[in-house]
């Protein structure tokens, strides 16, 4: 049965990554983790500089899932290249960039110094980073901007090219549509959801940012929704994310249309996950006799064209 | 550093509130040094749905001992935890006390349920022959946990125990009438405790360790979650689970 | 102390209502609740014909809340008047009704026969309906729309008018002043968040209509940012709703920014938790020796300008 | 209809994987007729957040029982509740069977726990001097659960225990060799089976109840979160909580 998917001509071994964020830059993990059984990793996003990131509080736990507002924290492209690439580059496994930016050129500008150096599978671009010229709007709710930065990467690199979609739009299919038509390989989805949390007590908010990104199983509802509108859209594959927590939701994002998914928040709980969740659907294909697990890509049966998107609820 | 599921060897109210859990895993067991942690998964569900730490509390071969009070659902649900239940554990994690140097007597200041890593903390200055002085505040009497400590000195918010106020001034009244010999001070409890012990030692000179505590996602250093500000040093936060949560007071900014 | 509050003239005795289409018309709890002791009940939306709502599957529970398709199922505005008015009449509380219609001259139609008879005390308008003539996209992702329907009704009556509010758009606050400048009373917000079951075993969708609400407490994070986001824009008042369960919560939503709260969800697993919290609120406003409980309203210590609407996550 | 917390009596395992619990309510004993159930709360916390509809299986004066198997996380939690443990219960809720009526012979068929609520209605029966034949479907013998009932007969998927086959299709041999007098069916379990019966009623003319299971976030009419579709009336849509659980066979259409 054959497990793994393949994107602009990269193939990964398996449909199961690990999410932005949620896995440092693999590292961290090599004493609990057989990395190798991942189809990728996904980095922490890396910008131009290192950051520090945000103050703390920069984690909350809510009902079934938890904010954060980390602020980026990363180490820099430059030291990334230097300290964590070299380890990365020993993985038998696909390695994903993941990029965030303040200007468009930051973003060209990372990702031309990531194309000199070996070892780089992809990029997976983050665009819910603050615009600083339109005085902090992100990007990725602006959807001219978003292809933008599309069309200007994809003009500098041959590797595959995967946009990261936010949730906090009206319309998450035009996002969608638009990178698609600026030449992306893939789109991921969905990034974290914008929530709060408040301390009733001291009357503060919890999070030193005041609002922070919500993800976790809480989301899931919301990220299949957006992955199912999405499918309904464009035709290049989508990476699902969000509150992945078990191989059957994993099937679910697949089922709706992703051509693979990423684990994200419960790698915190469970830093194998991807890899039981990888080894779960190998089983589970062979099991009911699949041929490919593609065969479940968008295989959802969803006869009725009533949805709520354009119903009554 | 492993994830081992092992089953609760006993469940114990120490005193008023306090509940001590064992179990036991040579994996753990074998590596872990006091000041360290685990992060315990508690229940498969989605309440709490990440892990939660806890120092350890004594460690004897393959048998480890954590000490809790009930804060929140994660603790009220561990509280609950019966023999042979079986925990989801994480652990060694973090950077352990400091035992190194030309030390001779150990300050052990804590506050509240900060008493937790020091029974195994004074196991082994004990081995290395320190002095142990320990200093232990709390609400009142009853919530006082002694066990497996050296030479106690109480402070009671209320009184009813011991010094009538701060276990900072304890430390202080102490020190004054019994100045002591190339000391250090190994601490742990809530964050007005420590920033004030932090100034109290800067001002009197003394090496200080403290153990903080934190919201913490992951416990390994992934999530970017549990920054605290650095006084010094290149970058501007370090990460408690990873960095800590053992710090020398004066490379820290407790808010 | 003052637990109550006011819209257009009107008093409610305390802030704590119950959220439409979480309370029935009242009448089915009534040997469970003592209606009396609520600041107000929001009915089932009304449509202008009675409404079979959607086909089984409607309910499907998810980590922390719960999706619905209920599809608007409601007896319509004339067995309302005629067989659940009567009742809401008799009791000591304010019956808000909410209004709900595919078309901007359905709702004019349904506020106007309901204008003709006593016992309202005021309106709140569901926008998350699909507009007929646009396709079935929803009036409430349609600013324009949504001013419309508000300025259209509000020419027509004298009674507080709400407009409820959807989430599911990139900036609700453009929603929010656009109904603020077309004469509404009041926003109440949070209406539930699209997302999506799926049955990895049949393949299919939960839910009969695909897609469907979220509510409950999973969803309390985003409809904190919303109303946060909304208190940030406009100066009417806004009735808070999203996943309350507790006074905590309640208090949470007024701290940034609600008026007052509406209890959804959890009516289903306590349906006297809306009279528990407002007691609860009366306790604690006095034990802290509030004089008004108005005074929680917008009393968050957010000193930190930085908000991930406008950050990096 | 009450909302009450009381504690569990006892629980017990009455069959492979199938469990009794019993607990006491003075108000909702008194009033709870066969065919009715309740809706509990499992837990305080998120999971599972909504109550949890169960029918009465075995009333006597307050004391009550429900039978249920392990379907999910709700009855996973259930299962493992232990004497004194509190319920949280909403009850009774919904439309008895009829009892009324010019009938003689009782046909109860049930299918998996679709026995849960016969006991009840098999003693209110007896009080009225119904003849009762039971017939009772499940995978295996081990899951057959005939505690409290009368003249029961088994079908089982494997044949390991009486008939070989669907329970509709044991109901019909044995109607074959025996006609009955004045008979109605009362039937609760897995939708195939209902609708397969509801095929035969109408075929062989003999009046019908169901009982219908189905998702239900409320339990008492407030979210509308139960249709069932109706062959007749006004309305497309019935509630199974308030205008059901139990139903003629020949007003509602099974999808
Ligand atoms: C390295 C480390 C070691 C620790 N060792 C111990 C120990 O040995 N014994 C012990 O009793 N506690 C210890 N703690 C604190 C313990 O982890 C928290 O009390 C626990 O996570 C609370 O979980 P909960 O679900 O019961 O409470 P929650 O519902 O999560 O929270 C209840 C309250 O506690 C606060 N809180 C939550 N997590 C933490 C945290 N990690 N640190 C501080 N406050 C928190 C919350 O802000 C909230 O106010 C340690 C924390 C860290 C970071
Ligand atoms: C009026 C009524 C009376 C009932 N009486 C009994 C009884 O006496 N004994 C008994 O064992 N069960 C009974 N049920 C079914 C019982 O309510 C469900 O099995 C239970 O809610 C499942 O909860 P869970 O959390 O364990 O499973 P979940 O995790 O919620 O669901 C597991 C599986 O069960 C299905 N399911 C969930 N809820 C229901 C439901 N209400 N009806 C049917 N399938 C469901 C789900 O779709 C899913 O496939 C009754 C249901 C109703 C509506
Ligand atoms: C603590 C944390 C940090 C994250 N950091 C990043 C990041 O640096 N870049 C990014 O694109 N997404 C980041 N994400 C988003 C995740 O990659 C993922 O899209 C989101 O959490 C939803 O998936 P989940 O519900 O499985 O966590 C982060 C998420 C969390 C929880
Ligand atoms: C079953 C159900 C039915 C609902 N019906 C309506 C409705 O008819 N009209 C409306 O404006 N909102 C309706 N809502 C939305 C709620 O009023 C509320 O805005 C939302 O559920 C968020 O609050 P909660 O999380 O407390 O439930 C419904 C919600 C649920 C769960
Ligand atoms: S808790 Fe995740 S990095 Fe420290
Ligand atoms: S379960 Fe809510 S109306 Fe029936």
């Amino acid at each position: 049965m054959k497990a793994g998917f393949s994107l602009r001509g990269v193939e990964f071994k398996n449909r199961v990554l690990v999410a932005s964020g949620t896995f440092g830059y693999g590292d961290e993990v090599k004493d609990l983790v057989d990395l190798n059984k991942l189809g990728g990793i996904v980095t922490k996003s890396l910008s131009w500089k290192p950051r520090d990131g945000n103050p703390p509080r920069r984690i909350v736990e809510t009902p079934g899932g938890m904010l954060n507002s980390i602020g980026l924290a990363n180490i820099g492209v430059d030291a990334f290249i230097e300290k964590k690439l070299p380890f990365l580059r020993t993985l038998d496994t696909k390695v994903l960039v993941n990029i965030a930016a303040s200007s468009v050129q930051e973003y060209c500008d990372v990702l031309g110094v990531l194309e000199e150096h070996e070892g780089i599978d992809g990029y997976e671009i983050n665009v819910s980073c603050p615009n600083v010229k339109e005085g902090g709007l992100s990007f990725g709710t602006d959807c001219a901007k978003t292809a933008e930065i599309t069309s200007r990467l994809r003009a500098m690199t041959e590797k595959p090219l995967i946009v990261k979609l936010t949730p906090n739009v009206t319309h998450i299919s035009e996002f969608a549509e638009a990178v698609e038509h600026a030449g992306a390989d893939a789109v991921s989805a969905i990034n974290t959801v914008i929530g709060m949390a408040v301390d009733h007590k001291s009357r503060k908010p919890k999070l030193s940012t005041v609002t922070g990104g919500l993800s976790g199983p809480a989301v899931k509802p919301i990220a299949l929704a957006k992955v199912y509108e999405v499918a309904q859209t464009v035709s290049i594959p989508i990476l699902g994310i969000g509150g992945i927590a078990s191989m059957e939701d994993a099937i679910e994002f697949m089922l709706v249309g992703a051509t693979a998914v990423q684990v994200g928040t419960m790698n915190f709980v469970q830093p194998d996950l991807g890899v039981r969740i990888a080894q779960g659907l190998e089983s589970f294909g062979r099991e009911r006799g699949l041929k490919d697990l593609g065969e479940l890509v968008g295989a959802i049966d969803a006869k009725v064209e009533l949805s709520v998107l354009q119903s009554w609820l | 550093m492993k994830v081992v599921e092992v089953p609760v060897i006993a469940r114990e109210e120490i005193a008023e509130g306090i509940f001590c859990l064992s179990f036991a895993s040579e994996e753990i067991g074998k590596n872990i040094k006091p000041g360290q942690f685990v992060n315990i998964r508690i229940g498969e569900g989605l309440q709490p749905l990440l892990r939660r730490p806890f120092s350890i509390s004594r460690s004897d071969g393959p048998v480890l001992e954590i000490i809790f009070n009930v804060v929140g659902a994660g603790t009220r649900i561990l509280a609950g935890k019966k023999k042979d239940d079986i925990l989801d554990i994480l652990g060694p994690l973090g950077i352990p006390f400091g035992v190194d140097g030309e030390y001779e007597t150990a300050l052990i200041v804590a506050g509240g349920l900060g008493v937790a890593p020091f029974p195994f903390l004074t196991e082994l200055l004990r081995a290395h022959s320190w002095r142990i002085e320990t200093f232990l505040g709390a609400r009142n009497a009853g919530q006082i946990a002694e066990r497996f400590l050296e030479n106690v000195h109480v402070a009671t918010d209320d009184g009813s125990r011991g010094f009538h106020g701060t276990v900072v001034d304890l430390l202080d009244h102490y020190l004054r009438e019994h100045p002591p010999e190339r000391p250090k001070i190994f601490a742990c409890g809530p964050t007005p405790m420590l920033r004030a012990l932090t100034e109290y030692a800067i001002r009197t000179n003394i090496e200080c360790e403290l153990s903080l505590e934190g919201e913490m996602a992951c416990g390994i250093g992934i999530c970017q979650g549990c920054p605290v500000e650095r006084v010094r040093g290149p970058k501007r936060y370090a990460l408690v689970c990873t960095e800590g949560p053992t710090f020398n007071c004066r490379d820290v900014q407790l808010n």
